[in-house]
């Protein structure tokens, strides 16, 4: 099994998200990150005074797939998170050793 | 000094602090029904227009619509309320260009301070049917436009002893001359503007949660506890029965609002949903503004139980009309303007509290009454749209009136003031607030 | 017309919309005061309660509080206000049947409108105690029988003329009338819904903050300010001296309660806690209430003092009996309203401001008028908590008040309204926010 | 009993609760532009600030500024207002020893809870500038020493009978008593505490964003609507002409300044910041304060204008010179008092709504009247500040003012109160939140 | 060393940190997250009009544990995360290759 | 590839931050997580009841670096996420197997 981790922009979440479903990946998990790379940050004020804001407000999304599944999910979120600008984000994979299903205990592949 | 000129001063401005304080209520309310990434821009707005009304009515309005002059628009004392005038003289030994208010005896400034609160109001409830796509900028000036110009003309003609005072027409307290006026100029200014972006996408309507309830229903109740100064305060004068007769039909025909609203809402989607009962509560005081003085406590009850029915149907119906209205003030203060002026012609009964209005159709009035209302509302509803679409039509060919793309999506409030309301909040991310995005492809 | 008229008129009208203002306060305080799962259904509770008061005091709670009949319960022109009245003739030249109410010289609109904000106001206080557990319909239907049956039956022993009054009982502005009325019938409630889950698990008392101290403060102060038209307004005359009197006794026990819950708070915890701070000052305007008038401003500071520390022991007394109130309605009203009520006959002075009390135990008029405080006291608190805990008890075993456990732990507002409070905003989820939760086992 | 003095009563105390509502305007504005972690912090020092005030002004306050003695402080009837006093008595007939406000004839209560709202507002302005480092004990001891020394002795100067008001000053509403005196008060506390940790880290002035721009927002409304209690109140009797001609008058000054305030920053950056559009609207009522009732509604736009201009350049003139003042409570009522008490000597006329004042240097009064002005401000000014000065000095040196550096990365609900504001919302952790800390390496 | 990444409902995070900490696993991280599964959204309304929200809240439990104590930790979150209903979540175990003390810069299995 | 996942104190932030950046490594992810471990809570109260919030706010800082840059960013993290007391935080370390850009869909080292 494989966890992908993808850094995406807000806006986009609700395109992958619906992709990943079409691709047949229904677990995920989002979290709310902020995150820093080439993408500027905003500039702010207040009170007559600027403010730059370095981190920029980005979802990560994970998912545990099987290593077959792997290529096809891949490619939906890329498909989907794409815009082409600065700050489209990335994506890591990982191993996973092992998984459970908490409400039944089994273990396994089987599980995602 | 005269006592009664004392009194009927001192109830002037006190009703009048009330109804200026109605502006909190309006802002916390429209950026309670917004989202997060616009509510600076939307506080601004709702904190700006009452200095422009200030300094627009101040200016202009109140001449064009007090001064003296033709059916249509004053003409004497336009400027600076420059006009000559000898209030406290009222009645017969008043001297000055400013007759239609003369009847009042309370001072100049009195009485000029009074009719600017309600002036405010009409030009603040635009704010909010406009709110989350419209440029600061445009806005401030339709506001000027709006108190200086749109909003005097129609009040000379209601309030200024213009022709719809001849027409026998009657609006008390201002269902049509502020809440209408206020619904009519939106409505345009919403049909230019076009909806928000993702609200309705691909054939469905989003529906797009306000982000703060706590703020919006202390709004409403600010709202609630203003028009108690509205009301009671349109008699200008400290009538005893008047006044209380009024403070009592006010706030029965907003408690029958509520429970209709919320009943109705409860009935059709299952849970009483708090929006449409805060909705429901300003449906009701609008509705029963202009026949407050006119009708009985009874009468009351089946206005406000009418209005906010009225209130929830239009909020859907503008919907699915695709008429992006964020905090439903077109189905608050146009809907309910037009159906509360249209209540004096069939709920009036004549001398009530004193007022000669003659019966209204269900009190064996005939339709006189309901004629000269009906008038009324086609003739200030025609004028007022028109020239407030023309207005914005002229901003929106100049300086434009609607924010980029991106900056809507991204939010006004970093976009045109690089505030932003809540910044040490965590804050769902704007697309995932934004649910109208979903099946939306950027 | 007569001038005193206009004045009292003006007078009792702008006063009552202070204390119409204070549903807002009770608002704030309250959803403050609560959680962000259950915030929307605490607004909807307060915004709703003021509502049906109007509509159940309009149609038949009014008529018995005021209505001629026998000591026990009004009985004429019961219904709708539909009595003969001449209203503003007073005392002499008054005929009606509202004749209690009849030394007042203002228009019958006018007292109701004053009366029917009181009325409110005992409706509301039991709002914050049920709080974060009980059935939006239940809470209405209460709610109803409330304002149309239960308080206007005390009302009438002490303010309709009836058996209390012609014992000798004071209750100027009604720590008992309205508040401990208003405690009581929290009471009752609380102890049929039982504890909100996981407050009191496996023998710990789990504190559960409030969610906004800001909009706690905001209705507190909103609270203080309408406190101010409560008291003063409760002459229902314009005496310049009763009302400066009233005025400053009012603000000065305020003060003194604020100073004395907070410093106990410091003592015995360690640090100011501003949940006691806001709850001393609730208390110090409950427990004036009653003797406003009848008191020194010196006494008042003693009176302030005592509520800031009573309410302080009680708050953490009701914890420790296991009696859950989200928001210490019952410290505030309920054991502050039975202290007010006590205190004139402790601190009266005869005539202070015009009022024959004769004096209280510490001015030498011995126990007489400590007595018929007590025989008030009690007679209220057996009559309202019977009363009330039957009509708790039929909707329990009817409709039900509680909802069900999983709603509470998800939340009123989605499980009741289907809304929430601040949809934007990331909160931290239930259980995290739930302390009491954490040595659970679901 | 005299109608007059009924009206003039009724319309002082509803003044005086207008202006106690202003502290709600206070403690919302002042905690919106705080962080979070010092909300609680915020709120409990501008609640608590009016109960302090209460029992300071009663206690010696009252005496020393009204009590009759020499031309620097009150002698008679210092503690408690004990002295003898017939009020309503009036003028002539007035027999006490509070003769310097015997001119108005409302009752001795009535006069002490006017002049308590007063003292309690210059209290409050304190707060604002020495937050988000001060402890809450010596906040509080310090607003007893001002409200029971401090301000009473310069109110005995100018409102008193005083020295300032025989050299001929005039100060209507207090632009320089109250909004003055707390600033001056306000700008000794921050001296000596320093700013705040990151504020002004290695050479760059590091913006530091309040929490909620919402709370602000409806704080600023809150005041613009008690300021139609503070100035039109302060003529203490309903002289329609006066509290007319002062209604306009402020709310023109207002609007002029949010205008300009807002054109300002929208030029100097580019964007419209609501913060200052905010600071700008209280700037203009903070400078029409002292003028309001002496000049044209012509001048106080002009006033206004430049309010709104001397508050943005001295809210950035004030980080220029490191002086770190979380809220610009100096930038309004301290530089903008000294401003409108200026405005007198330069606006005034004659005799505009009664008062003769004289003309000021723009209406050919020549130098008198701004020279009189001068010497007010110059007078309060060194003996405020140095007073001022003084007392935090010893508290510094005995409890200390300033809580530790830890608890002030933490925050000071924790720290002073172990409270936290919003327990349930996500937070950015302190350090973000904390954008100053940035280029700091703790 | 071990990673263990337990997807929890939120309800059941008090449980599960106690039982953890009796287990002799102190250290955690929790992080709220949204998740999406075969559990359902829930419904919510606006004025008139019904939405669905697709994500439900979840807590994600990280602790990083020596191998040898898995199995032991493994077991004291799924009996306390466990309800039996839908939507228990999931646990996902991944290998850490190192760890490190900020605070005495030490290295390895001994920092945890 | 590696992946550093740094729990340290909020407070620390920002000179990890800017560390980072001097050290070459601009890509990060920044996560509010609340963690539980030697460190104390604090205690609170609320209208008379004190109560002891067991989690402590801490910042996760992510990044992925290739094999090479490894040891010089966790020196710089240390360094500046160091104050010596309790509370300090720990560093893991993963293997990541791939990483993706989304904005161009090249994949493995390069693209960090
Ligand atoms: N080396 C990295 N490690 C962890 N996260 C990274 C790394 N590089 C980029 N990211 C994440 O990806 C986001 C987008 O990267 P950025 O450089 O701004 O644009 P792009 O991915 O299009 O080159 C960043 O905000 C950051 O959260
Ligand atoms: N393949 C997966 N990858 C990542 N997270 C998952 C995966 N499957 C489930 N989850 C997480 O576990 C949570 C519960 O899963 P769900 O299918 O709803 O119930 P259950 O775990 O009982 O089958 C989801 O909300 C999601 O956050
Ligand atoms: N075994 C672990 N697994 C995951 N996170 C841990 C572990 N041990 C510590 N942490 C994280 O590191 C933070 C600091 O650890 P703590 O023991 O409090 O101080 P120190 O790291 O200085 O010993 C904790 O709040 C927790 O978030």
């Amino acid at each position: 099994m494989k966890k992908i981790e993808a850094i995406i922009r807000p806006e986009r979440l609700a395109a992958v998200q619906s992709a990943l479903g079409e691709a047949g990946c229904t677990g995920l998990m989002v979290t709310e990150i902020e995150g820093h790379g080439k993408q500027k940050g905003v500039v702010q004020q207040w009170r007559g005074e600027k403010y730059k804001v370095e981190l920029v407000p980005k979802i990560k999304v994970e998912t545990v797939v099987k290593d077959g599944d792997l290529k096809r999910i891949l490619k939906a979120i890329i498909d989907n998170a794409r815009t082409g600008e600065i700050g489209d984000g990335k994506i890591f994979i990982y191993d996973i050793e092992d998984a459970l299903r908490i409400r039944t205990g089994e273990e396994g592949e089987g599980v995602i | 000094m005269d006592m009664k000129v004392i009194i009927d001063t001192i109830w002037v401005l006190v009703t009048a602090k009330l109804v200026f304080f109605m502006n909190l209520g309006f802002g916390m309310v429209e950026s309670g029904f917004a989202r997060t990434k616009n509510c600076v821009n939307i506080l601004s707005k709702n904190f700006i227009v009452f200095a422009v009304s200030s300094l627009g009515f101040l200016l202009l309005g109140w001449g064009l619509m007090f001064g003296d002059g033709n059916p249509f628009v004053g003409l004497k004392g336009l400027w600076f309320l420059s006009g000559a005038d000898n209030s406290p003289a009222s009645g017969a030994a008043y001297q000055g260009v400013y007759s239609a208010i003369s009847w009042t005896d309370v001072p100049l400034f009195a009485k000029f301070f009074f009719q600017l609160v309600f002036c405010g109001t009409a030009a603040t409830i635009v704010s909010g049917a406009v709110a989350e796509r419209i440029k600061y900028k445009s806005f401030i000036l339709f506001s000027f436009i709006m108190t200086m110009i749109i909003y005097p003309i129609v009040g000379h003609w209601v309030w200024g002893g213009g022709w719809l005072a001849s027409k026998g027409m009657f609006d008390f307290a201002g269902s049509t001359v502020v809440h209408s006026v206020g619904g009519w100029a939106a409505l345009a200014g919403v049909l230019l503007l076009g909806p928000r972006f993702g609200k309705y996408s691909n054939g469905s309507i989003n529906p797009i949660p306000g982000h703060n309830l706590s703020l919006a229903t202390l709004g409403a109740f600010v709202l609630w506890f203003g028009w108690f100064g509205f009301n009671p305060g349109s008699t200008m004068m400290a009538d005893p029965q008047a006044i209380s007769h009024v403070a009592v039909t006010t706030n029965t025909a907003a408690a029958a609002a509520i429970m209709s609203s919320t009943i109705l809402s409860w009935l059709m989607l299952g849970k009483p949903d708090l929006g449409m009962t805060l909705n429901g509560c300003l449906a009701g005081l609008v509705a029963i503004t202009a026949p407050c003085a006119f009708v009985s406590v009874g009468s009351s009850i089946i206005i406000g139980l009418v209005a906010g029915i009225l209130v929830v149907l239009s909020v859907i119906g503008f919907d699915k009309l695709r008429i992006d209205d964020p905090v439903g003030a077109l189905s608050v203060h146009l809907v309910n303007g037009v159906f509360g002026t249209l209540c004096v012609g069939l709920f009036a009964q004549d001398k009530i509290v004193g007022v000669a209005t003659g019966n209204g159709l269900f009190y064996g009035g005939g339709s006189k009454l309901l004629f000269a209302q009906l008038t009324g509302i086609a003739a200030v509803g025609a004028y007022t749209f028109i020239v407030s679409f023309v207005t914005w039509a002229i901003l929106k060919a100049t300086l434009g009136i609607r924010v980029s793309l991106q900056e809507e999506i991204e939010g006004l409030d970093i976009g045109e003031h690089g505030n932003s309301a809540y910044p040490e909040f965590l804050i769902r991310k704007p697309s995932h607030a934004f649910l109208g995005i979903k099946d939306d492809n950027l």
